[in-house]
């Protein structure tokens, strides 16, 4: 059986590792950002599947890709801007509205799957491989991580991003004060419901690109619930990495790896059911949280509506 | 001299209204450059909100706000920066996760690169001048109270504000900060800023102002211009404002000192406290072999800076954190193993300075607050079952002998004015079998007449045999108070003086390092 | 007895070209056949379906057709409850005269035929299983498909490949096994899955073989040509409505309950697609075997538990 | 970790003015049905873009999920483990303990109750047997809930990450158990032994209706009162409402927070085990009904009252069983099921915040 472990074999393997993990990446630097800001944003996986639905519909009728992706953070960015609206402007309970606007997108984009696509099932093109030179000319290395669509390196960019943006800009420092104490923030002239604003549209942004990658890249089809629980992933490597983009890259890999892992087994015809694998993960972090679990600073102001001169 | 210059902001009858309470009724007021107008009334009398209203955070209901003359509507905090006002608000502002530089970078645009290296020329630059020194690096959560206020000066001069408020600001500050904050003002006036002071202490507004408003319930109730402020003689100025503030005649709480009694040497130690050490931690400088010996009936003072030890020194004592060693004993027997629940049974009681924070649980009703540390105990609680009959009962009781003023016993405490909340810990801590208690700045924030209150609290308590500890940051307050006063630096006990005509000049010594 | 109205209870909308909607349609085509009303719950989910079978019920539907393995603890409760004939998969045991039947739906003999076809043509000499889940109805095609290939030639490799834990709708999984089966040698895919069973015809769409040619999909229980891009090899194709039909004639003929229902390739109920992806004189030899199945000169014994699936799997490899 | 807390404070308000007079319920009511009217002509809108007749959708819902005799029983009987599951959630939100892994809580405890149920039932009478079942599922429920107690209560990490992995795990842990375990060996379908129809928890006299709703009702009343009449209950409101109070109050914070935990989760396994004892007899692989998440907003609605989370839980169950039998009927596809529970819990938070708003506006 040894011999099915061809270079072709294990690049493949690795490269849906990093296929898997790309919507987990931009989820959780979405999150993140939400976090960050003082925002516990439970609706991520509404936004998720929304994202998925537009980017689909989007990419489909256009026939381009970027469109998709155009299409698919915008679908994002209109359930972020209702949780704007409800949580962010007029304070209402964060979990309340999340799991509503879950629950509802979920349903949604199943209904209009039901009757636009449900007797014809479209199905995009392959996507686009970028290679980048040399890199993916490296055995097994190359084509499992240099021969991506752009959106694959763009999204690793970004860890990097945003890792410049917290560290060196004013909107670092602006989303952290809004999350630890949103009060200080405002009287140095720095309006937090903006700031919070920009936060959760950002996430809903990532959020729906994540959606499309995985309906449009991922799929190259939509079918209802494509998401399963993708958006509860990105929050709990958010929460894990705690403001830090390159752990919430490194958490993505490992759940990526961990889903080829299970394939390689059992092509490697080694019989363990796929529930034990999907648990390794959850194993590693929970035993990491045992071992050197230290008090998690999440932001003081978390989930807490921020309100002018209340007391 | 600098008096009188042309109103930089004047309020034409302001009016701002909360559920419930009118906070401002139609207030008019003019603030001058080069002029130090402190502003003077009771708990809730309207003072913050007035300030809130100037810094953009609320807006009048009625009235108008005029700068430089013209009509403007202040909408928002950046705006009120953006015209030159600039605001120390009662209750710190500065982001404790961030660093000094971070915190007054803060309000750049948003995509700007930090520019600190700039900063910390301005801040050299601008902190020599002013006499104060600021470690940019330092995170904010890390600094001393008294620190964190220079920081937000600081961040309001930086801004170049030609108006700087201050709330409250030298409530958490030592006579030497306060003295040095004063002459920080006058040094600002003198460049021609005008400044709005807010203090509960008469006798930091007759030393730094010029001109003297009063509030109360909301309205302007008077106004001492600065030719008469400079006519009249420090205690005349203290009578009339006594005067407006409170009508009858009473006299300045600080005024007086007592002298210590002497108590017997062999007399039996009430509390003995035995090198008590504590490791340091981020925020505190810990304790270091702090020993001691308070008798029945005896007050006992710390004084020193703020952030010197003494909070951590009275949560050891009360149980909530664990010292690393030494002993406790009270009335010959061991504490030191003994839970919080533990030690207050035995007559150990810690009346904490931070009402709000862990001193009460703000959404839940005043009486039950009152019993917050005897929960599941009779007759309040019979086999778990909670006796509201019973709880309310008493807490009428406590309420009136404390005279509590609050619209209901059911009013959810965190309306209450801090003066008010106070009343409920002295309540809580003083009622029935207390023997050693520990206060903890036990009038800050307070105004005058809540002050006088609690102070006679203290002394009744000590002439009915508790031993008290007081600490507090206030020499006159510890002068007036105690029979003897220790004083408390970098987690020692650095000396102890007995109260009399020359504690003060020795007290002060050793906080600023010169052995008595 | 008389029978008034059928129902048929399905856990997914039956439009998926599988499973949900070759019960839909056959349930409505006996119903047509028989003259009787037919009742369509459909995309019940995998919860608990009492309070739909009790509603059916006490609309009076003669029959309640659970067409689910995870209906078969709660619709037999329901039929002694009311006293309602209902029809189960995948639980022979369960006969109960006049109440319960059992049909246990199977194409394991399209299946193998399916892998003889798949060794015939693949020409890397390697297919693969790729699947969403592991119940009963696809183990047996799953086992039937390996025996096929191995008896047509025992050189080809069978990769077998579980997408991964409530895979049913988990399309990017179905596809990113699917590729990595591909890239591990497969040129013929043997999927079988809901909605993931989309992402795995689309990687196959969208995936070169190692030979740089075209890898092609074998889908099962339905027949998925309307949407085919050219890729679609064949399928196990099940036609449910004998079956149902069956029942209803039972239930007249007061036999119902008596014996369980299967389908199979001498009725045509399980049936291998023809598509323009097979060669005639391959179809032909394909056909042939059918006949000895039939005839009963081949023998192919369903397996239907997943551990023993995977044992058999990692042996055909060698 | 800190959510809001407004509901909170409101809850902690209504109870110490313990005079809640007919006014207020009325209030409540008022505020509570004027919303869902509103939602439902919110989604009556979407149902006639789909081309159905919003009334005949709701007639059938109303009907089905409220009035039809056997429709309420299904109501009825599908909220006992949501009343678990709602009680559960109570004692750890007012305690502020965000508690996110209900559903992987009740999994386990349901596939216990699945294992414990079958084996006893066939070596002892089977109300023992239920009986030890139900237990067993609670000890583990609470057993599962254990780690994140402990990394609360002693490292002070955050519940909200660990409970929501400790659900992700639990739900994969169940299946390895059904599918490898507590397998059947009567079946080839992968699911545990089942536990004979006359086995399970009675049924309410002659109706369908499950005794487990009787259990919840106990459950769920039983949790308001403690929380809001005795001294424990008052001890968990203190810390969630102000842990450092407290600390300074005496209180033994970390043990307080694993009584939490254990209260909270051991509720969730109940849940889990009434459902299986009472309904659905036996775990299949891959089951999640995850009504947890379902129940979580309900709860915040509900203010953690009690009382109030009962109706809360009765209008979600009447919406799922009445839009169930309503879609099929208009042929709508069950998914705006979820659809419709979405927007009324939107509205409800909607409605809630603009009462506030009134309340504060009429202090003025
Ligand atoms: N955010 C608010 N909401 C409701 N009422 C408020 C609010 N802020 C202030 N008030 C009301 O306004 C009145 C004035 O409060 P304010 O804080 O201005 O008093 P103050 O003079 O600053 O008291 P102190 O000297 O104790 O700081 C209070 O009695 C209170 O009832
Ligand atoms: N949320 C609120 N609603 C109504 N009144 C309030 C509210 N918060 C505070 N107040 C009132 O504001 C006034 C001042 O409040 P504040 O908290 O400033 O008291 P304080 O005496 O200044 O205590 P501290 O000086 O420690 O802040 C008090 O009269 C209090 O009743
Ligand atoms: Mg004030
Ligand atoms: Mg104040």
């Amino acid at each position: 059986m040894s011999d099915l472990f061809s270079e072709l074999f294990l690049g493949a393997l690795l490269f849906g590792a990093m296929t898997a993990a790309v919507p987990l990446l931009l989820a959780g630097l979405g999150e993140q950002i939400s976090e960050k800001a003082g925002v516990l944003n439970i609706g991520i996986e509404g936004m998720m599947i929304f994202g998925a639905y537009t980017g689909f519909v989007g990419a489909y009728y256009s026939g381009s890709l970027w469109f998709g992706f155009l299409t698919g953070a915008l679908g994002g960015a209109v359930v972020a801007s209702i949780m704007v609206l409800l949580c962010v402007r007029i304070g209402l309970n964060q979990i309340v509205i999340g799991i509503g606007l879950t629950l509802g997108f979920d349903g949604l984009t199943a209904l209009l799957h039901h009757f636009q696509f449900s007797r014809t099932y479209p199905r995009l093109a392959a996507a686009e491989i970028t290679a980048i030179p040399l890199l993916s000319d490296i055995p097994v290395i190359g084509p499992a991580f240099f021969r991506h669509h752009l959106l694959v390196y763009l999204a690793v960019l970004l860890v990097g991003v945003m890792v410049y943006v917290y560290r060196r800009t004013q909107l670092g420092l602006n989303l952290q004060a809004a999350g630890d104490k949103p009060a200080a923030l405002d009287v140095a002239g720095v309006d937090v419901v903006r700031t919070r604003t920009v936060a959760v549209l950002s996430t809903g942004v990532l959020a729906g690109l994540g959606g499309a990658y995985l309906a449009d890249v991922g799929a190259g089809i939509f079918v209802p619930f494509i998401t399963n629980g993708a958006g509860f992933l990105g929050i709990v490597l958010a929460m894990l990495a705690r403001g830090r983009p390159l752990w919430v890259l490194l958490g993505a890999l490992v759940f990526g790896l961990c889903l080829s892992l299970t394939t390689a087994l059992q092509v490697a015809g080694i019989n363990i059911p796929t529930d034990v694998i999907q648990m390794i993960p959850f194993l590693a972090v929970m035993a990491m949280l045992v071992i050197f679990g230290r008090r998690s600073q999440l932001p003081a102001a978390l989930g807490i509506p921020y309100v002018r001169g209340a007391r | 001299m600098e008096a009188g210059g042309h109103p930089v902001i004047a309020l034409e009858r302001v009016t701002k209204r909360f559920p419930g309470v009118v906070a401002n009724d139609s207030v008019s007021l003019a603030i001058r450059a080069g002029e130090v107008h402190v502003l003077l009334g009771e708990n809730g009398a309207g003072k913050s909100t007035l300030i809130g209203m100037l810094s953009g955070l609320q807006q009048p209901d009625e009235g108008r706000i005029l700068i430089d003359g013209q009509p403007v509507a202040i909408t928002s905090p950046r705006h009120a920066l953006s015209l030159g006002v600039g605001t120390v608000f009662q209750h710190a502002m500065l982001v404790p996760t961030l660093t000094v530089a971070e915190n007054l970078l803060l309000g750049a645009a948003w995509w700007r690169r930090p520019r600190k290296d700039s900063l910390r020329a301005e801040v050299e630059e601008l902190a020599s001048s002013l006499g104060i020194r600021i470690d940019l690096d330092a995170t904010a959560a890390e600094l001393s109270l008294g620190e964190q206020q220079q920081v937000e000066i600081l961040r309001a001069l930086l801004r170049n504000s030609r108006v700087l408020i201050l709330d409250e600001s030298t409530s958490m500050l030592t006579p030497s900060g306060i003295d040095e904050l004063g002459a920080l003002m006058r040094r600002l006036v003198k460049r021609g800023l005008a400044i709005v002071f807010i203090t509960h202490k008469l006798r930091e507004a007759t030393a730094f102002g010029d001109r003297i408003s009063i509030l109360k319930l909301g309205r302007k109730v008077g106004e001492i211009a600065p030719e008469r402020f400079s006519a009249l003689s420090e205690d005349d100025l203290t009578a009339e404002i006594v005067e407006t503030m409170f009508g009858n005649r009473r006299s300045d709480p600080d005024a007086t000192t007592r002298v210590g009694t002497q108590f017997p040497a062999d007399a039996q130690p009430l509390l003995a406290v035995r090198d008590l050490c504590l490791a340091p931690s981020a925020t505190s400088p810990g304790l270091s072999k702090i020993s001691f010996e308070l008798r029945a009936g005896e007050v006992l003072g710390i004084a020193g800076i703020d952030g010197n030890g003494q909070k951590q020194l009275a949560e050891v004592l009360a149980g909530q954190i664990a010292a690393d060693s030494g002993a406790i004993l009270l009335e010959g027997r061991p504490v030191d193993a003994m839970s919080v629940g533990a030690r207050r049974d035995a007559g150990l009681r810690y009346l904490t300075d931070d009402r709000l924070g862990e001193g009460t649980v703000g959404a839940f009703p005043v009486s039950i607050n009152f019993f917050l540390k005897q929960v599941g105990r009779s007759p309040f609680w019979k086999a778990g079952i909670e006796q509201g009959g019973e709880i309310d009962r008493r807490a009428a009781e406590l309420v009136r002998d404390y005279d509590v003023r609050t619209p209901s016993i059911r009013t959810p405490i965190g309306r209450l004015s801090g003066g008010n909340i106070q009343k409920v810990l002295l309540a809580r801590e003083l009622s029935t079998g207390a023997k050693a208690v520990i206060f903890n700045k036990p009038t800050y924030g307070l105004d005058l007449a809540n002050t006088l209150v609690t102070r006679q609290r203290i002394l009744d308590a000590a002439a009915s045999g508790k031993g008290t500890l007081v600490i507090s940051t206030d020499l006159e307050e510890l002068l007036q108070l105690c029979d003897r006063i220790a004083v408390m630096s970098g987690g020692r006990l650095v000396g102890t003086v007995a109260n009399g005509p020359h504690a003060a000049s020795e007290v002060g010594s050793l906080m600023i390092g010169l052995a008595a | 007895a008389e029978v008034k109205s059928i129902a048929i209870l399905t856990p997914e909308e039956g439009t998926d070209y599988g499973w949900n909607q070759q019960g839909v349609d056959a349930a409505k085509a006996a119903a047509k056949a028989a003259g009787v009303e037919v009742v369509v719950a459909q995309g019940l989910g995998y919860g608990d379906v009492r309070p739909t079978l009790r509603e059916l019920a006490e609309e009076g539907a003669s029959l309640l057709i659970a067409h689910a393995s995870g209906y078969n603890t709660a619709a037999p409760e329901i039929a002694k409850e009311l006293n309602v004939p209902v029809a189960i998969v995948d639980t022979p045991s369960a006969l109960s005269k006049g109440l319960i039947a059992d049909y246990t739906l199977s194409g394991h003999e399209g299946a193998y035929l399916a892998g003889r076809l798949a060794a015939k043509m693949s020409r890397s000499k390697t297919v693969g299983i790729v699947v969403s889940g592991e119940p009963p109805s696809w183990n047996s095609q799953s086992s039937a498909f390996a025996k096929g290939v191995k008896e047509e030639n025992g050189d080809v490799k069978v990769i077998y490949a579980v997408i991964g834990p409530a895979a049913y709708s988990d399309a990017a999984g179905g596809k990113r096994v699917t590729e990595s089966v591909i890239a591990a040698g497969a040129d013929i895919i043997f999927g079988q899955g809901n909605g993931s069973s989309f992402g795995m015809l689309q990687a196959v769409e969208t995936t070169k073989a190692a030979d740089g040619g075209k890898v092609l999909f074998i889908d099962v229980i339905g027949d998925k040509s309307p949407i085919d891009k050219g890729f679609l090899l064949s399928s196990v194709v099940w036609n449910i409505e004998p079956v149902y039909a069956a029942m209803i004639a039972d239930l007249k003929a007061d036999t119902f309950g008596t014996k369980s229902y299967a389908i199979g390739l001498k009725d045509d109920s399980v049936k291998l697609l023809k598509t323009p992806q097979i060669p005639d004189d391959v179809w032909g030899d394909v056909q042939k075997i059918r006949e000895d199945i039939i005839s009963g000169k081949i023998k192919v014994e369903p397996v239907f538990e997943a551990t023993a699936v995977r044992a058999l799997m990692s042996d055909v490899k060698e | 970790m800190s959510v809001d807390t407004a509901p909170v404070e409101m809850t902690e308000r209504s109870i110490v003015a313990r005079s809640p007079g007919m006014r207020k319920v009325v209030h409540r009511l008022v505020l509570t049905v004027g919303p869902v009217l509103a939602a439902l002509a919110l989604a009556g809108l979407l149902l006639l873009a789909l081309g159905v007749d919003p009334l005949a959708y709701y007639g059938y819902v109303i009907n089905r999920g409220l009035l039809s005799p056997s429709g309420i029983q299904q109501t009825l009987t599908r909220m006992a483990p949501l009343l678990f599951l709602a009680s559960g959630l109570i004692v750890a939100f007012r305690a502020g303990i965000w508690n996110l892994g209900a559903d992987g809580q009740f999994l386990l405890a349901a596939v216990t109750a699945a294992a414990a149920g079958p084996y006893f039932a066939a070596i002892m009478p089977a109300w023992l047997a239920v009986v030890l079942a139900f237990l067993m599922s609670v000890l583990v429920a609470m057993a599962w809930s254990f780690v994140p107690a402990l990394l609360r209560a002693y490292q002070g990490v955050n519940e909200i990450i660990t409970t929501l992995m400790m659900t992700f795990l639990g739900t994969s842990l169940a299946n390895v158990l059904v599918k490898l375990v507590f397998l059947d060996p009567g079946t080839t379908v992968p699911q545990t032994r089942t536990l004979p129809v006359e086995d399970r928890l009675p049924r309410l006299f002659d109706t369908t209706i499950s005794s487990g709703l009787v259990l919840g009702l106990i459950a769920i009343v039983a949790v308001h009162l403690v929380m809001t009449r005795t001294s424990f209950g008052l001890r968990l409101r203190i810390v969630g409402a102000n842990p450092r109070a407290a600390v300074h109050s005496g209180l033994a914070v970390p043990r307080l927070t694993l009584a939490v935990f254990a209260l909270s989760a051991g509720l969730a396994g109940a849940a889990g085990a009434v459902d299986i004892l009472g309904v659905q007899g036996n775990v299949r692989a891959d089951w999640n009904p995850a009504y947890g998440f379902a129940v979580i907003p309900m709860v915040f609605l509900a203010r953690f009252n009690g009382f109030a989370a009962i109706a809360f839980v009765l209008l979600l169950s009447v919406l799922s069983i009445g839009g169930e039998s309503a879609a099929r009927r208009l042929g709508v596809p069950n998914h705006f099921t979820l659809v419709l529970v979405a927007i009324v819990l939107i509205v409800l938070a909607i409605a809630e915040y603009i009462d506030h708003r009134f309340i504060q506006s009429r202090k003025a």
